[in-house]
C-alpha cells in the first residue's frame, strides 16, 4: 500500500480532520470568545480542502481516479464533484450561522468544529468504495448531525428534533447495517468491486434482502418516502442554520452514496431495486407535495419541499443510466443552491424582537416591506417549483430527460404531473408575499454575509444560471462516468 | 468453516434475525420510555454483530470481525450521543415518555 | 455436541434477554437484561472462534455502555412507577408486521433449512493467518489494511465526546463553580454563622 | 431573405433585449418613469415588429431573421420566424403599447413591478413565437405563467387568488406532459431544432401519444372545452390589460402550438384525432355560446365568447387544408385584436364605474357615442360581420372544415347565430336602452388616450377584413408547406361528390307551345 | 364611362355614410343631410342611364375589379362590381327609392336630434345593398347581405332608447343569421363542388352538376338540390319567408322611411334577387325549385291572412310585403325569373309609396300608428290620400287585360298568376290558387286600410299620442271625436317622393312590361330565361287572366261592406270565428312558438350549461375536484405525520417490509 499516494488522494479529508483537531484545541483553550475566529478558520480550511479537491479534479494524471487505502477509498470525479458541493454548502451554512446564535448568546466554537467533522464524514462517504468506509463516514456525519440538531439548548423543539433524528437515524443505521451484513455474507466481500463481481451472475435472496435493507437505510438519510417521517420534525426543530445544513450538505452526501451503491456494487442487479426506487420517487414527490400544502411553518414547508425534490432526484436514479446519474448531480447542484438560498432568506426573517419568523402568515406582503428579500425568496420558490426560466427547471429537465431516455415514460409522466401539486405550495409563498396585505411582522436586518450568500444563490438559480449549464453539465457528466468507469 | 458441530450459518442468521426484529419491536411498540428505545437500538446492533461475526467465521474471512469492531465502536459513540440528547431533552421537558415527544407534528 | 448445546443455550438466552429488555417495566431491569444479552452474544461469538470480538463486546458493552445507561437512568431520577405502561394502540399491527418481517427474513433467506445456504466466497485477502491467534490476525489487519477506518473511527469517538460535552455541559454549572469562593468558605467560623439564644421557659425563640 | 435586408442584424434578440433591460429598469424607478419606460420599450418593439414585417421576404426562405447559438447539450438559442410566427409577433407587439396605455391610469399601486411584469410577458410572448429550439420554446411558453400569475394575483379583482391559482396550475399541468413528449422526441430524433423536427417522421404509434401530450398542453392553453373553465375566471379577475394580453396573445400560443408542433410533427396522429377536435369544437361552440348568453358579467361573457371562437380555430386547423389553416390563423389574429379591443372597451367603463355588472350600465350610446361606435364595431367584428376581420377568419376556417365534415360545419356555423345573439344582447344592455343608472349616465366619453388605444385596433380590424392579403401573404408559403406535409394524412371529406348523369332537362323546361294560340300583352 | 359611374354609384353612398357618420358633430345636421342625400341623387342619376342602356340593348355586362380580397389556396374572391341587366334593374330600384327616402326623411325626421346618424345609416345601407347586387362572387354578395343586415339592425334600433326597438333589431339580426347559416353552408358547398365562388363560373358549370350527388351531414343528396336549398334558406331569412318571417313585422319599430326603403323596396327583395341571380343553378335543382315555389306560395297566403287582422298601419303593409315576396318566390320557383324580377321592380315603387304614405299619415297623426284611431283623413291630407290610393290601386292589381292598361301591380302580379298556371305542374297550379286567394285578401286588407284611415269619422280622440299632443284627456263620447286635433299635410320634402313614386306605381308596369316579361335579349345571360314558359304564360285562358281582377273586386267589396257600410260586421265576424281570428291575429303564434322552441330553451340551456355543466361538473370534478383530492391528501399526510416516534418507526418498518415483500414476489 502506497501510503503517500493514499495520503494525497484522501488529502481533503485529512486536511479537514487535522483542521478540525487544531480548531478543537483552539476552542478548548480560547473558550467561547473564539467562536467567530474558529468559524473563519473552519471556512478557510474548507476552502483549502476544496482547493485540494479542485486540484485533484483537474489533475490529468488522476483523471481516471485512483484507489487509496487498500481499496477502501476511491478518489474520482464523482467524489470530487459531490465533495465540492458539500464543501460549498457547508461554507454557505457556516457563513450565515454566527449571527443566529449570537442573538441568544449560544454560539460556541464547537459548532464549526462539528461541521468540519461532519464534512469529513461526508467526504469519506462519497469516496467510499467499501461498505465499511461507507458506514464509518456515514456515522461520522450522522453523529455530528444529531448533535447539531439538538444544538440549541434553549429551544425545546431543538432537543426533540435531536431525539427524533437520533432514534430514527439509529434505527436506519441498524437497518443499513443489517443489510450490509447480509450483503457481506452472501457476496463474501464488503468492497464494491467484490460485491459487484459476486453479483455479476445473479443474486440469491439473501443478497437481495441485503440490497433492499441497504437501500432502505440510505433512503432514510435522503429522506425518501416512506423513510421521510423524521424530516419535517427535525427541520422544524433544529436551529435554522442547522436545518439549512441538513437540507444541503448531508443530502448531497446521502444521495451521492445512494447513487454510488445502487449503480456500482448493485449496478448489475438494477432490476432488483429499480422498482423500489421508482415507487420511492413517486411517493416522495406526491407525499412531499401533499404534506407541504398544509404547512404553516416555513421550515416545515421546506422540509416537505426537500422530500418532494428528493423524489425528482430519484427519478434520475430510477433510470439507472449514466445520463441519469449526471442528471441527478446537476439537480443536486441546483437544489443545494435553492435550498441554501431559501433557508438564508428564512434566516433573515426576524421580528422586532429579533426572533426568527417562521410562520408563513407572518411574511404576508413582504414584497412591499422588503422587496429584494421577497424577490429572492420568490425566485427560490418558483425555481423549486421548476418553472422555467428559473434554473430549477433545468434540474427537473435533465432528470426527466434521463428517465425518458431510459424509456421510463410513464414514470416521467407521472412524476412531472405530480410536480404540479408541488407548484401549489411554492406559489402559496409567492402569493402570500406578493398578493396579501402586509402583516408588518418582519423586520429584516441586512447582514452583509447573509446577503452575499442569498444573492449569490439567487443569481445562480435565476435564468443567468443557464450560463453555467455547459460547465455544470460537463462536470456532472465526468462525475457520472467516473462511477461507471469502474465497471 | 461450513459446519460447526452441526450448527450451520442458518442458525446464526435466525438468531440474529430474531434479535433484529426484537430490537425493531422495542422501538416501535414502546411508549413508556425513550431509554428502552436506546436499548432496543443496541439490540439491533448486537444482532448485526452476531451476524457479521458468524458470516466472518463461516466465510473464513476476518473482514466481518473488523466490521463488527467498528460497529461496536460506533455503537458506543451512538449510545453516548443518544444519552446526551436524552439528558438535555429531559432537562427541557422533565419527561422521557415516548408519548410526550410529539410537540412537532403535522 | 457440546457446541450444539452451547449454541442453543446461548441463543435461547440471548433471545429471552432481548425479549425482557424491551418488555421490562423498570428500565434498570432492562439494562440488566441487556447485559445478559451481551454476555450470551459473546458466548455465541466465542463458539465461532471470534474470541477478541467476544471480549470486546463484554468490555465495551457491559463495562462501558451498559453502565452509561444505568448511570443515565439513575441521573434522570424518574419516577418509573408513574410511567405509562403498555404498548402503543396499534400493537397488533406492530406485532403482525414484526412477525411478517421475521418470517420473510427466515423463510426468504432460506435459513429454515440448515445447510442449504450458499454464502459468498471471500477473496482470501483477509483470511485468518494460519497458526496465529484471532487477536493477532485482527490486529495485523486493523493496523494495515483498515488503518484509515481505524483512524476515522477514532474521530467518531472524538465527535461523540465533543457532542456529549457540548450538549450536556451546563453553562450554569460552570457559573456555579465560578461563584464559589473556597477561601471564603474556609474562613467561615462558627461565630459568624451561629448565634447563642437563651429563651425563657415557655416563651420559645423569636426568629 | 429578411436577414439580408437587415444585414444580419439580430433584430429578434434586440427586441428581447430591449424588453429585458426595460423590465429590470422598471423595477427600480418611480411610477411615472416606469410608465414611460414601458411605453417607450413597447413602442421600440412595435417599430421592430413593423420592421420585421416590412423586411420579411415573402416567398423567400421559410425561416428568416434566424439567429443561432449553440448553448449546451443539444440546447441552442435558436431564433427565427416564418410567416406564421411573424404575424403573431406583430400581433403581440401591436397590442403591447395599447396595454401599457390601458394601464396608464387604472394601475396606481406598484406600477414599476406591473410594468416589469408586462414587459417580461411581452419578452416571453415574442420568445415563444420566435423560438426555433423546442426547449427554448418550452421555456418561453412556460415562463409566461409567472408574470401572468403575478398580474392577476397582484392587480386583479376580488377573487384574484382563486383565479390566479387556477390559471397557473391548470396550464402548468397541461404543459408538463408536453415536456415529457418533447424529451422523447428529442431523444428519438436527435435534435431540438424545430424546423428539422417539423419534417421528421415519427412512427405513427408513437405519434398518438406524443400528440396527446401536446394536446394536453395546447388544449388547455387554447382553451378547448372542457378544459376552458380557467379562462373565464382568469379574464374576469385580471386587470384590463391582463385580459387583453390573455385573450389577445396567450390563447394564441395554443393555436400556434397546434400549427407548429401537433400538425407538422404528427400528421398521422392529427388525422387520427380529427374526430376529437371536431367533437370538442362543436360542443364548445354550442355550449359556451349558450353560456355567454346568460352572463351578467361583461368580461365573463367575452371570455366565454373567446372559447367559442377558439373552437373555430381548432376546427379550422384540423381541417387539413389551406383554407382551414389560413382561416384559423386569421381567426387567431382577428380574435386577438377583437377580443382585446372588447376587453379594452370593458376596461374603459370599468375604470369609471368599477363594476363589470352588465345591469349597472345602459344607454351609454347617449353619453358616450364615440365609445358606443367603437364598441359596436368590435361587437360586429366579433360576430363576424363581413368587412371585418372576423368574417374572413370564420369564412375561411369554416370553408376549410366543410371540406372535411359538413355536419361539423353546420354545428360550428350555428355559432354565428348564437354569437350574434349574445354579443348583440350584450351591446343592447350596455349601450342601448334608457340610462338606468345616474352614475353610468354621467360617465365621460373616450379620452384622447383611449382613442389612441382603440383607433389603431379598429383600423387593423377593418384592414384585415377588407384586404387580408397583407396578413395572408407572409403566411402563404408556410401554410402551403404545411398543407403539403399534411396531405398524406389528410382525412377524406364527407362530401364525396359523384358526378352523375345530367338530368334530362332543366327543372322548369317547358315544351314549346303554339305562339299563335293566344295574343300577347 | 360605365366603370366610373358604377364606382361612383356604389362608393358615393359609402363615402357619404362615413363622412356623415363620423363627422356628425363637426358638420351639423344640414351638411350631413345634404351630403348623403346629394350623393344618393347622384347615384340615382347615374343608375338610370345604365338601366336604359340595357333596355335599349346598347350596354353589355361588365365586371369592374376593385381590390383583391381573399386568396387562400384555391379559394379566392375579390372585390369587384358586376353590372348586367339584373344588376341594372336593382340599381335603379335601390338608388331611386333610396334617394327618395333620403329626401323624404328630411321632413319625416325633422324633429329628431340624431338626424346625421340616421342619414349615415341610410347611406350605409344603400352602399351595402349596392354591393350585394353588384357582387361578382357569392362572398361579396354575402358581404352585402350582411351589410344590409347590419344597416337594418341599426335602423330598426335607431331609437335605441325604446326597448321594443332594440328587441326588434336583435330579432331581425338573429333571425337573418339563421338564414345566413344556410347561405354560408351553401357557399361552402358551392365552393367544394365547383371550386370557386365566382358567380359566372358557377352558373356556367351548374348544368354539368345536374344529377350529381354529394354527401351532406351523413346523407347522400342531389348536389344541386342541396346547394340550392341551402342558398334558398338564406334567401328565406332575408326575404322573410314563412318560418323566418317573424322579424319583419317587428322591424316596423324602425322609423317609417326605413321600412319603406329596407323592409319593402330593397333589402327584403334580396332573396328574390339571389334566386334570380343564381337561376341557372336552381334550374338544375328541381327539388329546390319546388321548395321555392311552395314556400313562396305558402308565405303569400299566410302573410295575407295576418294582414287582414292587424290594426297597426305599418304592420298591415309589412305583412303585405311578406305576402308580395311570396308571389315573387313562387314566380321564380316555377321558372319565371323575369316575372319575379318584374314584380320586384314594380313592388318596389308601390310598396315604398304605401310605406311613405303611411309615414305621412303617421306624421300627420303625431306618430299614432293604430288604424282604429284614424278615420276621415281624406280631406285633411289629400295629397297623401291620393298617393296612398295610387299605391293601393297598384298593389291590388287594378287593370283590365283587354284594355291593355293597369297599375304597376296589375302587370306584374297577373303575370305571376298566369305563369304559375301556365307552368302546368301540380305545384304550379297550387301556387296559382294560393296566389288568387292571396290576391283576394290583398285587396281586402289594402282597402280595409284605406277605408279605416281615410273614410269614416275621425276616431283620433282615443289615441294617447293625440291626447298627448293636444294635452287633453277624452271627455266622454262627445260629438267631437277629433279631440281637437288638426292633422296637417306633410312638408314638401315628403310629398315630392310620394309624387315620384306614385308615377312609378302608376306607370312602371305599363312601361317596362315588354322588356321584363318578354324580352330575352334584355335579360341576356343575367338570368335563366325560359322563353317557352313565357309563351305558355301568354296562352293561358281568359278566366285565368281575369281571375285576379275579379278577386280584387271581391276584396274591395268585402272591405267596403265591413268598414264603410256596416262597421259592426268585423266585430260579429270576430265573435263568430273567435278562435280562428285569435290564431290569425296573433300571427299564427309563430313568435310564441319560437320563444318556446328556441329562445327560452337557449337561455335555460345556457344557465344549465353554466351552473350545472361548467360549475357543477367541470369545475367541481375538474380543478376543484383535484383541489379537493389534494386537500384530503394533505389532511391525510398531516395525520400520518403524528409526531410520535413509534409511528414514524412503524412506517419505516412498514416500508422495509413492503419492499422486501415486493422483491420476494
Amino acid at each position: 500500500m502506497d501510503f503517500l499516494l493514499s495520503f494525497q488522494l484522501s488529502a481533503p479529508e485529512i486536511i479537514l480532520a487535522v483542521a478540525g483537531l487544531v480548531l478543537l484545541m483552539v476552542a478548548a483553550f480560547a473558550g467561547n470568545k473564539s467562536a467567530q475566529t474558529v468559524t473563519y478558520l473552519a471556512i478557510a480550511s474548507l476552502v483549502a480542502a476544496g482547493a485540494v479537491v479542485v486540484e485533484l479534479f483537474t489533475n490529468d494524471a488522476l483523471s481516471q481516479g485512483a484507489d487509496a487505502w487498500s481499496g477502501l477509498y476511491r478518489m474520482d470525479a464523482f467524489g470530487n464533484f459531490t465533495k465540492l458541493l458539500i464543501y460549498l454548502a457547508t461554507i454557505g451554512c457556516l457563513i450565515v450561522t454566527p449571527k443566529f446564535f449570537d442573538a441568544k448568546g449560544e454560539y460556541r466554537p464547537e459548532y464549526p468544529v462539528l461541521m468540519i467533522f461532519g464534512a469529513v464524514g461526508m467526504g469519506i462517504m462519497v469516496s467510499a468504495v467499501d461498505l465499511m468506509t461507507l458506514y464509518i463516514g456515514l456515522e461520522l456525519s450522522s453523529l455530528s448531525s444529531y448533535v447539531l440538531a439538538s444544538y440549541s439548548r434553549s429551544d425545546e423543539r431543538s432537543a426533540e428534533a435531536g431525539l427524533k433524528y437520533f432514534v430514527l437515524g439509529a434505527l436506519a443505521s441498524g437497518i443499513l447495517l443489517y443489510g450490509m451484513s447480509l450483503v457481506y455474507g452472501f457476496t463474501g466481500s464488503t468492497s464494491y468491486l467484490g460485491i459487484r463481481a459476486a453479483l455479476a451472475d445473479g443474486m440469491g435472496t439473501g443478497a437481495l434482502f441485503g440490497v433492499v435493507f441497504v437501500l432502505a437505510g440510505l433512503a432514510f438519510k435522503i429522506a425518501a418516502v416512506p423513510f421521510h417521517m423524521w424530516t419535517p420534525d427535525v427541520y422544524e426543530g433544529a436551529p435554522t442554520p442547522v436545518t439549512a445544513f441538513f437540507a444541503t450538505a448531508p443530502k448531497v452526501a446521502a444521495i451521492a452514496i445512494t447513487m454510488r451503491i445502487a449503480l456500482d456494487p448493485f449496478g448489475a442487479q438494477s432490476d432488483a431495486w429499480q422498482q423500489i426506487i421508482i415507487f420511492a420517487a413517486l411517493a416522495s414527490i406526491v407525499v412531499g407535495a401533499l404534506g407541504a400544502i398544509g404547512q404553516e411553518n416555513i421550515k416545515r414547508l421546506l422540509a416537505y419541499s426537500s422530500i418532494n425534490n428528493v423524489g425528482f432526484i430519484l427519478v434520475g436514479l430510477a433510470a439507472a443510466t449514466e445520463a441519469g446519474a449526471a442528471a441527478m448531480l446537476v439537480y443536486l447542484a441546483i437544489y443545494v443552491a435553492m435550498s441554501l438560498g431559501s433557508f438564508v432568506a428564512v434566516l433573515m426573517l426576524r421580528d422586532k424582537d429579533g426572533n426568527q419568523v417562521e410562520n408563513i402568515s407572518d411574511i404576508a406582503g413582504l414584497s412591499r416591506s422588503h422587496g429584494l428579500l421577497a424577490l429572492c425568496l420568490a425566485i427560490m420558490m418558483l425555481s423549486l417549483a421548476g418553472i422555467p426560466p428559473l434554473f430549477g427547471f433545468w434540474g427537473k429537465f435533465v432528470v426527466f430527460q434521463a428517465a425518458v431516455q431510459a424509456d421510463m415514460i410513464i414514470l416521467a409522466a407521472l412524476g412531472i404531473a405530480a410536480s404540479v401539486i408541488g407548484a401549489f405550495y411554492y406559489l402559496k409563498i409567492v402569493k402570500i408575499m406578493y398578493f396579501d396585505d402586509p402583516a408588518d411582522v418582519v423586520e429584516a436586518k441586512g447582514e452583509t454575509s447573509r446577503w452575499v450568500v442569498l444573492l449569490v444563490t439567487t443569481i445562480f438559480v435565476s435564468p443567468l444560471g443557464y450560463l453555467l449549464t455547459p460547465w455544470l453539465g460537463d462536470l456532472a457528466a465526468r462525475a457520472a462516468s467516473a462511477m461507471f468507469f469502474v465497471i | 468453516m461450513t459446519n460447526l458441530g452441526g450448527i450451520a450459518i442458518e442458525h446464526f442468521i435466525v438468531v440474529s434475525a430474531i434479535l433484529f426484529v426484537l430490537g425493531v419491536l422495542g422501538i416501535f411498540l414502546n411508549r413508556k420510555n425513550v431509554i428502552i428505545i436506546l436499548m432496543a437500538i443496541e439490540l439491533i446492533l448486537l444482532a448485526v454483530n452476531i451476524q457479521l461475526v458468524a458470516f466472518s467465521a463461516f466465510l473464513n474471512d476476518l473482514t466481518g470481525q473488523v466490521f463488527a469492531m467498528f460497529v461496536l465502536t460506533v455503537a458506543a459513540a451512538e449510545a453516548a450521543i443518544g444519552l446526551a440528547i436524552l439528558v438535555i431533552y429531559f432537562r427541557g421537558r422533565g419527561t422521557i415518555a415516548v408519548d410526550d415527544v410529539n410537540r412537532m407534528k403535522g | 455436541m457440546i457446541q450444539t448445546l452451547a449454541f442453543y443455550l446461548f441463543a435461547l438466552l440471548v433471545i429471552a434477554s432481548g425479549v425482557f429488555t424491551i418488555t421490562a417495566r423498570n428500565p434498570v431491569h432492562s439494562v440488566l437484561w441487556l447485559i445478559m444479552a451481551f454476555f450470551n452474544a459473546a458466548g455465541l461469538m466465542v463458539l465461532v472462534g471470534a474470541e477478541f470480538i467476544a471480549m470486546l463486546l463484554v468490555i465495551v458493552y457491559v463495562g462501558a455502555v451498559a453502565v452509561l445507561f444505568l448511570f443515565v437512568v439513575m441521573m434522570l431520577n424518574i419516577d418509573f412507577a408513574e410511567m405509562r405502561a403498555g404498548f402503543i394502540k396499534n400493537f397488533p399491527l406492530g406485532i403482525a408486521i414484526a412477525l411478517v418481517l421475521l418470517a420473510e427474513l427466515v423463510l426468504g433467506i432460506g435459513a429454515y433449512k440448515a445447510g442449504a445456504l450458499e454464502l459468498g466466497v471471500a477473496d482470501g485477502s483477509a483470511a485468518p493467518m494460519i497458526g496465529e491467534s484471532n487477536i493477532t490476525s485482527l490486529g495485523t489487519l486493523l493496523y494495515s489494511k483498515y488503518i484509515f477506518l481505524f483512524e476515522a473511527a477514532g474521530i467518531i469517538l472524538l465527535v461523540a465526546m465533543i457532542g456529549a460535552i457540548v450538549l450536556t455541559l451546563e453553562k450554569s454549572a460552570a457559573d456555579v463553580r465560578g461563584q464559589q469562593d473556597i477561601g471564603k468558605q474556609n474562613r467561615r467560623r462558627p461565630e459568624d454563622a451561629t448565634e447563642m439564644q437563651n429563651p425563657e421557659v415557655g416563651k420559645g425563640v423569636e426568629l | 431573405m429578411g436577414a439580408d435586408v437587415m444585414g444580419g442584424f439580430p433584430i429578434l434578440s434586440t427586441m428581447l433585449a430591449v424588453l429585458a433591460v426595460a423590465a429590470v429598469a422598471c423595477l427600480f424607478v418611480k411610477a411615472e418613469a416606469a410608465r414611460v419606460i414601458a411605453l417607450v420599450a413597447t413602442l421600440i418593439n412595435l417599430a421592430c415588429g413593423i420592421l420585421l414585417w416590412v423586411n420579411y421576404d415573402i416567398g423567400g426562405a421559410q425561416w428568416q431573421f434566424t439567429e443561432r447559438a449553440e448553448l449546451f447539450a443539444g440546447f441552442s438559442y435558436a431564433l427565427g420566424i416564418d410567416g406564421i410566427a411573424l404575424m403573431l409577433i406583430v400581433l403581440s407587439v401591436f397590442l403591447m403599447p395599447i396595454c401599457i396605455l390601458a394601464s396608464w391610469e387604472s394601475i396606481q399601486k406598484r406600477v414599476g413591478e406591473y410594468m416589469a411584469a408586462f414587459l417580461f410577458m411581452e419578452l416571453l410572448m415574442i420568445g415563444v413565437f420566435a423560438a426555433q429550439d423546442m426547449f427554448l420554446f418550452y421555456i418561453f411558453f412556460e415562463a409566461g405563467l409567472i408574470p401572468m400569475y403575478l398580474i392577476i394575483g397582484i392587480w386583479g379583482g376580488d377573487n384574484r387568488i382563486y383565479a390566479s391559482y387556477k390559471f397557473f396550475l391548470y396550464t402548468l399541468l397541461g404543459s408538463v406532459l408536453m415536456l415529457i413528449a418533447m424529451l422523447w422526441m428529442v431523444n428519438e430524433a436527435g435534435t431540438t431544432y424545430i424546423p428539422t423536427l417539423m419534417n421528421y417522421d415519427f412512427a405513427p404509434e408513437a405519434q398518438t401519444w406524443l400528440w396527446l401530450a401536446f394536446f394536453a398542453s395546447f388544449a388547455v392553453k387554447m382553451p378547448m372545452w372542457p378544459v376552458h373553465t380557467w379562462l373565464p375566471d382568469a379574464h374576469v379577475q385580471a386587470p384590463t390589460a391582463g385580459s387583453v394580453i390573455l385573450a389577445g396573445v396567450l390563447l394564441k400560443m395554443g393555436g400556434y402550438g397546434f400549427i407548429r408542433f401537433s400538425l407538422p410533427m404528427f400528421p398521422e396522429a392529427s388525422a387520427q384525432f380529427v374526430w376529437l377536435i371536431f367533437g370538442l369544437s362543436m360542443v364548445a361552440v354550442i355550449v359556451t355560446s349558450l353560456i355567454a348568453l346568460v352572463q351578467h358579467d361583461m368580461k365573463k361573457l367575452i371570455a366565454y365568447s373567446s372559447v367559442a371562437h377558439m373552437a373555430i380555430v381548432t376546427a379550422g386547423l384540423f381541417a387539413f387544408n389551406v383554407q382551414g389553416l389560413e382561416g384559423a390563423m386569421i381567426m387567431m389574429l382577428s380574435h386577438g385584436l377583437v377580443s382585446g379591443a372588447l376587453f379594452l372597451c370593458v376596461g374603459i367603463i370599468y375604470d369609471q364605474l368599477h363594476t363589470r355588472e352588465i345591469d349597472r350600465y345602459g344607454g351609454l350610446a347617449i353619453n358616450m357615442p364615440k365609445y358606443a361606435l367603437f364598441f359596436l364595431l368590435f361587437t360586429m367584428a366579433s360576430i363576424g360581420l363581413p368587412g371585418t376581420s372576423g368574417f374572413v377568419a370564420e369564412f375561411l376556417s369554416l370553408a376549410g372544415v366543410y371540406k372535411v365534415s359538413s355536419l361539423t360545419t353546420f354545428v360550428l356555423t350555428t355559432g354565428i347565430i348564437l354569437g350574434a345573439g349574445y354579443m348583440l344582447y350584450l351591446y343592447r344592455r350596455v349601450a342601448f336602452g334608457e340610462q338606468k343608472n345616474a352614475d353610468a349616465a354621467a360617465m365621460k366619453d373616450l379620452s384622447l388616450r383611449e382613442w389612441i388605444m382603440l383607433g389603431p385596433i379598429a383600423a387593423a380590424v377593418l384592414w384585415m377584413g377588407v384586404y387580408p392579403e397583407s396578413f395572408l401573404a407572409p403566411m402563404r408559403a408556410d401554410i402551403a408547406a404545411l398543407d403539403a406535409r399534411l396531405a398524406r394524412a389528410a382525412p377524406e371529406g364527407d362530401a364525396k361528390l359523384v358526378v352523375g348523369e345530367p338530368l334530362e332537362e332543366a327543372a322548369n323546361a317547358m315544351p314549346e307551345i303554339d305562339k299563335k294560340a293566344e295574343g300577347a300583352h | 364611362m360605365l366603370h366610373t359611374s358604377i364606382l361612383l354609384i356604389v362608393f358615393l353612398p359609402l363615402l357619404a355614410a362615413i363622412v356623415g357618420g363620423l363627422g356628425n358633430r363637426a358638420f351639423g345636421n344640414t351638411v350631413v343631410k345634404t351630403i348623403t342625400t346629394g350623393s344618393l341623387f347622384v347615384s340615382c342619376l347615374l343608375s338610370w342611364p345604365i338601366f336604359y342602356g340595357f333596355i335599349s340593348g346598347t350596354a353589355t355586362a361588365e365586371v369592374v375589379p376593385v381590390l383583391q380580397w381573399v386568396q387562400s389556396g384555391n379559394l379566392s374572391f375579390d372585390w369587384a362590381l358586376r353590372v348586367d341587366t339584373l344588376t341594372a334593374v336593382m340599381l335603379v330600384v335601390i338608388t331611386t327609392v333610396s334617394a327618395l327616402v333620403h329626401l323624404y326623411s328630411w321632413g319625416y325626421m325633422d324633429e329628431d336630434p340624431d338626424q346625421p346618424r340616421f342619414f349615415a345609416y341610410l347611406s350605409l345601407f344603400t352602399f351595402a345593398m349596392l354591393m350585394l347586387v353588384t357582387a361578382d362572387n357569392l362572398v361579396q354578395m354575402f358581404f352585402g347581405w350582411e351589410g344590409v343586415g347590419l344597416a337594418s339592425y341599426l335602423l330598426i334600433g335607431f331609437w335605441f332608447k325604446k326597448p321594443t326597438a332594440n328587441a326588434a333589431a336583435i330579432k331581425a339580426f338573429v333571425v337573418n343569421r339563421v338564414g345566413d347559416l344556410g347561405f354560408m353552408l351553401g357557399i361552402f358547398g358551392t365552393f367544394i363542388v365547383f371550386g370557386t365562388t365566382s358567380i359566372p363560373e358557377i352558373l356556367e358549370a351548374a348544368p354539368t352538376m345536374s344529377g350529381a350527388t354529394i354527401g351532406f351531414m351523413g346523407y347522400r343528396m342531389h348536389t344541386m338540390d342541396i346547394l340550392c336549398i341551402l342558398l334558398f334558406i338564406g334567401a328565406m331569412g332575408k326575404s322573410a319567408q314563412l318560418g323566418l318571417h317573424t322579424w319583419l313585422p317587428d322591424a316596423m319599430e324602425g322609423p317609417t322611411p326605413v321600412s319603406a326603403l329596407i323592409h319593402a323596396a330593397t333589402m327584403v327583395t334580396a332573396g328574390v334577387f339571389m334566386v334570380c341571380r343564381l337561376s341557372p343553378m336552381f334550374e338544375a335543382a328541381p327539388v329546390a325549385l319546388a321548395m321555392v315555389t311552395f314556400v313562396g306560395a305558402a308565405t303569400c297566403i299566410f302573410a295575407a291572412t295576418i294582414g287582414t287582422t292587424q290594426w297597426d298601419i305599418k304592420r298591415v303593409i309589412a305583412y303585405s310585403t311578406c305576402s308580395q315576396l311570396g308571389y315573387m318566390f313562387f314566380a321564380a320557383g316555377v321558372g319565371a325569373y323575369g316575372v319575379a324580377m318584374f314584380h320586384l321592380f314594380t313592388h318596389a315603387f308601390f310598396k315604398a309609396l304605401l310605406f311613405l304614405g303611411a309615414g305621412s299619415v303617421i306624421h300627420a297623426m303625431h306618430h299614432e300608428q293604430d288604424m282604429r284611431y284614424y278615420g276621415g283623413l281624406r280631406k285633411k291630407i289629400p295629397i297623401t290620400f291620393w298617393a296612398m290610393m295610387f299605391g293601393t290601386l297598384a298593389i291590388t292589381g287594378v287593370g283590365v287585360y283587354h284594355l291593355g292598361a293597369g297599375f304597376a301591380g296589375f302587370w306584374s302580379k297577373d303575370a305571376i298568376l298566369e305563369v304559375a298556371f301556365a307552368r302546368g305542374t301540380g305545384l304550379g297550379t297550387f301556387a296559382f290558387w294560393m296566389g288568387v286567394f292571396a290576391a283576394l285578401l290583398t285587396s281586402f286588407y289594402s282597402w280595409r286600410l284605406m277605408f279605416l284611415t281615410f273614410w269614416g269619422k275621425p276616431r283620433w280622440i282615443e289615441s294617447e299620442h293625440i291626447q298627448h299632443s293636444v294635452h287633453k284627456t277624452p271627455e266622454g263620447a262627445g260629438e267631437d271625436t277629433t279631440g281637437g286635433y288638426q292633422p296637417h299635410e306633410s312638408p314638401v320634402s315628403m310629398l315630392v317622393p310620394l309624387g315620384v313614386l306614385s308615377l312609378g306605381a302608376i306607370f312602371a308596369g305599363q312601361v317596362f312590361a315588354p322588356s321584363f316579361l318578354d324580352d330575352a335579349a334584355f335579360w341576356g345571360s343575367s338570368i335563366f330565361f325560359n322563353a317557352n314558359l313565357i309563351d305558355a304564360m301568354h296562352a293561358v285562358p281568359y278566366w285565368v287572366k281575369y281571375s285576379a281582377f275579379v278577386v280584387m273586386l271581391l276584396g274591395l267589396f268585402g272591405a267596403w261592406l265591413a268598414y264603410i257600410k256596416d262597421t259592426s260586421i268585423p266585430g260579429k265576424f270576430v265573435d263568430q270565428f273567435r278562435y280562428v281570428h285569435r290564431f290569425v291575429f296573433n300571427k299564427w303564434y309563430f313568435d310564441e312558438l319560437y320563444n318556446f322552441l328556441f329562445v327560452r330553451p337557449a337561455f335555460w340551456l345556457g344557465r344549465k350549461f353554466w351552473i350545472i355543466g361548467d360549475q357543477g361538473i367541470i369545475d367541481r370534478f375538474g380543478p376543484n375536484g383535484a383541489a379537493w383530492v389534494v386537500q384530503k391528501g394533505t389532511v391525510a399526510a398531516k395525520k400520518i405525520q403524528s409526531g410520535y416516534l413509534n409511528s414514524y418507526a412503524l412506517v419505516m418498518i412498514l416500508g422495509v417490509v413492503a419492499a422486501v415483500t415486493w422483491v420476494l414476489m
